[in-house]
């Protein structure tokens, strides 16, 4: 293919305007002297120190990384059992159950936690008449909501690393004398790693990413960063929220460029290698 | 490593969490207030017939918008050196770990009549000279609380999922197969027409899907940008779950209805959508 | 070479409903080099993977040194594999590729007297076994690549080595230069059977390359859908092919519809011949193999039949020829060049005739068969060339 | 582990309006009580009442407008308290005692009053507004910021057109939608908004509003061309009470938490962050004249006397408001 | 066959610093069917891609039919190309793939006189056409196939078509067979070289399989690292190979360092030998290449030379034999066995000897050379079979 000229140049560069434009205000405003989101006042960080003594910000974030953090494990956990087995299934019955696991991606989020809030409701109120309990929705019924729309996410990107798979790799590790379990966690984990690594940073980002099934599974006693944002936002959102959010921006964009960073270095060794390769031929 | 038993929780686990509570809704969705078997949730929804057509055509919208910006961008990114094709799918990535009603918070600071954008213009002096050239009195552009400014924010919001699974699908084009075609006699724009086009075309159904459901879905994004002026099927919605016309049998119909819609529109795309490969073909 | 070391007795197999091993009996000596020959399906990768104890066979048994091994796992049999594609593990570097079996072993524990205890392989035997290997495959100094920094040949060779660290009794080998190319094939073919004799143990080999076989086996074992052809050395199985199939798999061969008048006595094209076979009952009608470079091109006056040469290609170190007996298209290898339309005479030796008893295959393989009707469609085209293509009918 | 040793007597979970409470009172009861505060907001009494009847929530306090107490009573769902936990109930003031949405008294003690009126910038209109009728003026397009709940929005247009807040005449309520539709068809409404206006107004977003005085005291210290007025015409006069919902599992630490709310030291934080005027006798005394005295807070019994309260209206009426408030917002 | 169709004139190619095509010269006859040979990253693929347009070379120029063509665009050229592993459209189906490129083409319009028109082909005429291809490569009845619904064997022969309906002038060929297994890759030979022939049209086929080139071209061009190496018939690269590169990598050969004492007479080993050569300057050093097949065995009395059998392998139409004189290692291929041990004599016709000019290859290459370094190499191992295996360590 031809490479860019200018004018798709452009066009691109816009674009990343139009989708960085208010992440840049956003930021901007978090070091904005006053509570104002449109004028500027002058510097100050005095956001970003008021932040760590807000209780329910901070109480907020750590729900937020903590369901986040688990869901993802679990779902990588669950979804990748999950998609071994799903691999090892006839055809027929692996494309009813696939079908089944793309229902919460291509769902409405409201319908996904409505329908979750439904039965968490109800699981919970039949529940307490029968024991006499006093339970309710929170953190768990949040987590699972979780945990259930993160985990089509980890399947569908550990099933084509098992489809790239090499059968033979199995039974060359058995043939080498390692036992079932053993030739799985030596052979086949690591060549899945990268698939799940990557349903684990989807997963995550989802989960963080995510408002409005928290909105309806997360009962009134716990609530995400996003909820939170949500109730600010009727009145005006304090720019603690800003500050809070360019710091984990920062921290992910930091943490992106150092993976590419490895990334390319990786590449252009391997470029190396093959290169001394096909001069030794 | 055939362990097929490594399914079954995942299969219960669905079928609690994915089935089960679809099947609820199914059920309230034909209960009434007093617990019997009712259709009246469904008749009452004819009030809600603009919701629902005012819904599907706004997501309808941002969605070719989002095709519009989002297949060129995708297009050519896919041409773009590995470095940059790296550094420009984590670009499209990055935003969504900003939570998404911060951002389109933000917009709503962008858009204002006092906001940054019309402060801009004024300083500018674009509007002295709009005022100058037709006589108005004009201040401001009004963009705030109009169907205009929620389609933005859907857009802006969902562009990244039109984006990527088309850049994905034109990413794995055999370049090959493109020189092929040019070998064939096809020149630039025929093989774009001929190849890629059609070959792109199973990104784009899935990120027609993925813009769709969730604009036609929204409720934070018209309560934020649209002030409560545009009623939304998600506001809707949320309003009988979480709002003051606590329903959830309602609730549940409408829900049940826009599901039922989408599912209709979704396999009728896909439908069209092979058509329009053989079409291409043609 | 005599003890028997490995024994199938009665295999078979079947997936679904589909029969892939037919009552498969086949003896494997110790430090023998076997080859499995056949046709793409045929089962020769069930047959390593029954033996290698990947699956297990629907009826019949297996056994090792005497020991029926039939329900021992895979990663308790002395016997390794390299398979089909390498199936290196991608994630770990060459190094770490051939110690994987190492680090798997445990070994009685020197320190305990009783010797009851097991203990893994020490950090120290294991560098000096995957050194000593990496000497062996001519890779010092590779060790921490990974294998897609490998060329084909050197992936080839660690997929060897990993198996061979272990020092197994066995070492199967499915098709391992199937994915080299032609140069680096003929190279590792000389590699591998030099490593064989060199370690001295029993190598199981499947290819589907006759030349292949034919260069390396002290054993050839032909098969064809799940049943065993012909066993034999690989001039047995070249010189006395069994019947139309063998012969035809295992090199280009000419055959002929014949009838034995007497021992010693072949017809064909209703003329006798002389020959070197007996043993059939007289009259019968047999299959007559003459390989190509068995036939001596000689003046018409001197050949025992005389044709016309219809197409010459150059293929280095001989021509094939093709010469038209009345009808009759005859594949000839000789070094010497024969112009186009040159009337020739043909002399084969009485050696050169190969005598088969009619069997399923006959009328169905050869490069060159004596049909009549195929004359006529022959004789359609015009292009010499097509002879060839054409003639090559059997496939359908 | 650590929260058992910090707060030995447990929790209480709070349900209240957003920016509602001095933020600082709630460690200050944590640390004298030893009992965990799970505070949490809500946006309108609608969204309460949903909450509350979806189940699945727990709340120990919460703090409805007069109406909906009423709703709550006659629905079961409040608990009544036990008066003997909450010895500052006694410094209620004694026109607040036995209201009309809470005739006996046993379910609620109030929390804050306010007035509803008409909040605008005196840079951006006209002279001074007196009337609802600036609300439908159509010099003011794009404008106006109306109140994003049915009962508060229709019920200005029914004040306007002179009706009565709780008249149950359905033709009255079609007649002040319509009026409503008008004013949106017109392009006069900005946006309906609830504390979204907080911003708005103070940005200068906006040049009129309607909502609460105490808002409109917060508002004014970020923006001091802002105006407050009681329509000529009469308007809604509210009063917030702290309740406990049926079921609650910390009913005994929650009337600890109204009983400390009520204390004078509170009242007072509060009343000076929020703005809103409390029913606390002691507390009034104890603010600064210049806010006791203020006649936005503290508006003369004139004023007070235009003012209607809201008052619990019929299922078929309530349902008839919503259908109504549909019209208009589809 | 003898107009000269395309011209590459001083064509260099470079990606980033590295020289990848140095100073090309080729010309390729119309109707020719012309063969790039050449080792892995050769430039056998890069040589091609400048033909068909997709690169520029870096300096140089392209001619097609007298005219430069350097700028044109692929779609402009009247030739098309057959891709290495066929790059079918997979979005299409069988008929819609060879179509494909009569969609694209425009014609001057039957209708309008002045003949400036330019329309489509229409529906009627790609339909008939399309058929047409269908027929000749044999898949009637699969128009409606998605391609990765086909065998290898078929999508090769769809790209063939799709390529061939377009009516070029020129069709390139980039390793069309590369993917095919032995037994459809030698089918599939004959059935190109059929098919170049009855359109008759010009071929460039690359290949990195000597016995594909010798088999199916006219003409053959050898390269090694960017240059070409030789140019000529399948017979003058075989029996005359320029250096010892072509020698080695066409073909098995015995190359022995020499000395051309006068014209046809050379001397190896100290002994003088009769040759047909001629041409080079008293007592120039030489490489002598000997092919295995020339090479008679004969009893030692009669021999030019004297040896022992050090290793037979068979190899069903002939044993390698391999022959030790007193340490220099050659391969021998006859049709008759000699046993290991055997003393025996050898005997070469003049034409046997083909003479080189010594070349940057001399002594590199070779499957059996002539350094007695590596004789005590050799020596200390026991096995005869490793000779083979380390003669060949040119590898290295
Ligand atoms: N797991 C399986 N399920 C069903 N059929 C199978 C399975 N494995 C092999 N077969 C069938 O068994 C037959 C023999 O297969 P096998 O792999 O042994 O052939 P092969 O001789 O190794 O062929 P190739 O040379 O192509 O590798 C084939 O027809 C194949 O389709
Ligand atoms: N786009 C490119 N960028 C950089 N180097 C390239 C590129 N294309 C080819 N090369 C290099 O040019 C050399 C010749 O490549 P080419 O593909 O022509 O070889 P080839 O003879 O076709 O080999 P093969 O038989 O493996 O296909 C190789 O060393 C290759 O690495
Ligand atoms: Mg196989
Ligand atoms: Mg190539």
């Amino acid at each position: 293919m031809k490479k860019n000229g200018f004018w798709s140049r452009l066009f691109m560069v816009l674009v990343f305007l139009f989708l960085y434009a208010p992440i840049f205000v956003l930021i901007v405003f978090s070091f904005n002297a006053t509570k104002s989101r449109s004028v500027w006042a002058g510097f100050s960080l005095q956001w970003y120190v008021k932040l760590f003594s807000d209780e329910a910000i901070m109480e907020a974030l750590r729900t937020t990384l903590l369901v986040s953090a688990a869901a993802s494990v679990v779902a990588c956990i669950a979804g990748t059992a999950a998609a071994i087995g799903i691999y090892a299934l006839k055809r027929k019955s692996r494309g009813i159950v696939l079908s089944v696991n793309n229902i919460p991606l291509t769902n409405a989020d409201i319908v996904t936690g409505v329908s979750l809030s439904l039965l968490f409701v109800l699981a919970v109120n039949a529940f307490n008449s029968t024991f006499g309990t006093r339970w309710e929705l929170g953190f768990w019924t949040l987590l699972i909501a979780h945990i259930t729309f993160d985990i089509p996410y980890v399947i569908l990107s550990v099933l084509p690393k098992l489809r790239q798979l090499d059968p033979n790799i199995y039974e060359a590790a058995q043939d080498l004398g390692a036992t079932g379990f053993t030739a799985f966690r030596k052979v086949i984990l690591p060549d899945l790693m990268p698939g799940i690594v990557n349903g684990l940073l989807i997963a995550f980002t989802m989960s963080i990413d995510d408002f409005v099934i928290s909105y309806f599974t997360a009962g009134s006693k716990v609530s995400t960063l996003a909820m939170e944002i949500y109730a600010m936002a009727r009145r005006k959102i304090s720019p603690e929220i800003n500050a809070i959010s360019t710091l984990l921006f920062a921290s992910v964009l930091i943490l992106l460029i150092l993976i590419n960073i490895r990334q390319s270095r990786q590449d252009r060794l391997a470029k190396r290698q093959k290169a001394i390769l096909a001069t030794k031929k | 490593m055939k362990n097929k038993w490594l399914s079954v929780p995942y299969i219960v686990w669905m079928a609690i969490f994915v089935v089960a509570p679809l099947i609820l809704v199914l059920i309230y969705a034909f209960t009434s207030r007093s617990g019997g078997f009712t259709v009246e949730n469904f008749t009452t929804m004819a009030q809600y017939v603009t919701v629902f057509g005012r819904s599907f055509f706004l997501a309808l919208i941002a969605t070719l918008v989002c095709i519009l910006l989002g297949y060129p961008l995708a297009y050519y990114l896919a041409r773009e050196g590995a470095g940059m094709r790296r550094m420009a799918t984590m670009l499209i990535m990055l935003p969504m770990w900003m939570n998404f009603l911060l951002r389109t918070y933000s917009w709503m600071s962008i858009l204002e009549n006092t906001g940054l954008l019309n402060t801009l213009f004024q300083k500018i002096g674009l509007f002295a000279l709009i005022n100058s050239v037709f006589g108005t009195n004009i201040e401001y552009f009004h963009m705030i609380n109009t169907q205009g400014a929620i389609v933005l924010g859907m857009v802006y919001n969902f562009l990244p999922f039109m984006v990527l699974p088309i850049y994905t699908v034109i990413d794995k084009i055999d370049y090959r197969v493109i020189e092929a075609a040019q070998d064939l006699g096809a020149n630039t724009r025929q093989v774009f027409r001929k190849v890629i086009f059609p070959l792109s075309l199973p990104g784009v159904l899935s990120g027609i899907t993925m813009v769709f459901v969730p604009a036609v879905s929204t409720f934070a994004i018209p309560r934020l940008l649209g002030g409560g002026m545009v009623t939304m099927l998600g506001d809707l919605i949320e309003a009988q779950f979480m709002g003051s016309a606590y329903n959830p049998y309602l609730g549940s119909a409408i829900s049940l209805v826009m599901m039922v819609v989408v599912l209709i529109c979704m396999a009728v795309m896909n439908r069209f959508g092979e058509g329009e490969e053989g079409a291409v073909v043609l | 070479m005599s003890k028997e070391l490995i024994r199938l007795q009665n295999c078979c197999m079947a997936f679904d409903d589909e029969q892939v091993l037919n009552n498969l009996n086949l003896y494997i000596n110790d430090k023998e080099f076997l080859t499995l020959l056949g046709p793409s399906g045929c089962g020769k990768t069930t047959t390593l993977r029954i033996i290698g104890g990947f699956t297990t066979p629907t009826s019949g048994d297996v056994f090792f040194d005497g020991v029926r091994i039939n329900a021992v796992p895979p990663y308790q049999r002395q016997i390794n594999t390299v398979f089909q594609k390498y199936a290196l593990f991608p994630h770990l570097n060459v190094f770490e590729n051939i110690a994987f079996g190492l680090r798997m072993k445990k070994v009685p524990d020197p320190a305990d007297p009783s010797g009851k205890r097991m203990v893994k392989l020490s950090e120290d035997e294991i560098t000096r076994r995957v050194d000593e290997m990496l000497e062996i495959i001519s890779l010092k100094g590779f060790e921490n690549r990974k294998p897609d920094a490998l060329s084909g040949g050197q992936q080839q060779r660690v997929a060897i080595a990993r198996a061979l660290v272990n020092r197994p009794k066995v070492l199967l080998l499915d098709e391992p230069l199937g994915a080299l190319d032609l140069k680096l094939r003929k190279d590792m073919q000389m590699e591998l059977k030099k490593i064989q004799q060199q370690v001295g143990i029993t190598f199981v080999y499947v290819t589907h390359d006759q030349e292949e076989a034919l260069t390396m086996s002290d054993t050839i074992v032909v098969m064809d859908k799940g049943s065993i052809q012909q066993i034999g050395t690989p001039e047995d199985i070249y010189n006395e092919p069994k019947n139309a199939f063998v012969a035809d798999f295992i090199g280009e061969s000419n055959i002929i519809d014949g009838i034995m008048c007497a021992d010693s006595i072949v017809q064909m094209y209703g003329r006798k011949f002389q020959c070197v076979d007996s043993g059939f009952a007289p009259n019968e009608p047999v299959d007559v193999v003459i390989r190509p470079e068995d036939i001596d091109i000689v003046p018409v006056e001197q050949g025992q039949l005389a044709g016309t040469v219809t197409n010459v290609t150059f293929k280095g170190m001989q021509y094939d020829i093709i010469v038209d007996f009345r009808g009759f298209k005859w594949l000839i290898q000789t070094t010497d060049h024969s112009p186009v339309g040159a009337k020739i005479g043909v002399k084969i030796d009485p050696d050169g005739f190969h005598i088969m008893k009619k069997s399923a295959y006959s009328g169905k393989f050869g490069d060159y068969s004596s049909y009549s009707e195929e004359y006529d469609e022959l004789s359609d085209t015009e292009e010499p060339e097509d002879d060839a293509a054409e003639g090559d009918s059997h496939e359908e | 582990g650590d929260s058992a040793d910090k707060y030995p007597n447990g929790e209480v979970n709070v349900l209240n309006w957003g920016e509602y409470i001095d933020e600082d009172v709630i460690p200050e009861f944590e640390e004298e009580y030893g009992i965990k505060v799970n505070y949490k907001v809500c946006s309108d009494n609608e969204t309460l009442y949903s909450t509350l009847s979806g189940g699945g929530s727990d709340y120990d306090v919460i703090v409805p407008s007069d109406y909906m107490i009423s709703r709550l009573i006659s629905e079961g769902m409040l608990e009544k308290l036990d008066f003997s936990n909450i010895p500052n109930f006694s410094d209620v003031d004694a026109k607040f005692l036995n209201p009309a949405y809470d005739a006996t008294g046993e379910y609620s003690v109030p929390y804050m009053w306010g007035t509803v009126g008409i909040i605008y910038n005196t840079t951006m209109v006209n002279g001074d507004i007196t009337s609802w009728s600036a609300l439908f003026d159509k010099q003011y397009a794009g404008q106006v910021l109306m109140i994003n709940n049915p009962r508060d929005a229709i019920g200005v247009a029914l004040k306007y057109l002179g009706y009565s807040y709780n008249t149950t005449d359905k033709s009255q309520i079609k007649e002040a939608t319509d009026l409503l539709i008008q004013q949106k068809e017109d392009g006069i409404v900005q946006a309906y908004v609830m504390d979204e206006i907080f911003d708005k107004m103070e940005g200068g977003e906006a040049a009129i509003g309607v909502y609460y005085a105490g808002d409109y005291l917060t508002m004014l210290e970020n923006n001091p061309d802002l105006a407050f007025v009681v329509p000529s015409e009469g308007s809604n006069y509210f009063v917030d009470a702290m309740c406990i919902p049926k079921g609650a599992s910390n009913k005994e630490n929650g009337e600890k938490f109204i009983n400390f709310m009520c204390s004078t030291d509170v009242g007072k934080d509060n009343c000076e962050s929020i703005g809103y005027s409390s029913p606390l006798m002691s507390v009034k005394d104890a603010l600064d004249p210049e806010i006791s005295g203020n006649p936005v807070a503290y508006p003369s019994d004139e004023v007070l006397a235009s003012c209607e309260q809201f008052i619990n209206l019929p299922a078929d009426i309530l349902e008839f408001y919503d259908s109504e408030w549909l019209r208009l917002k589809v």
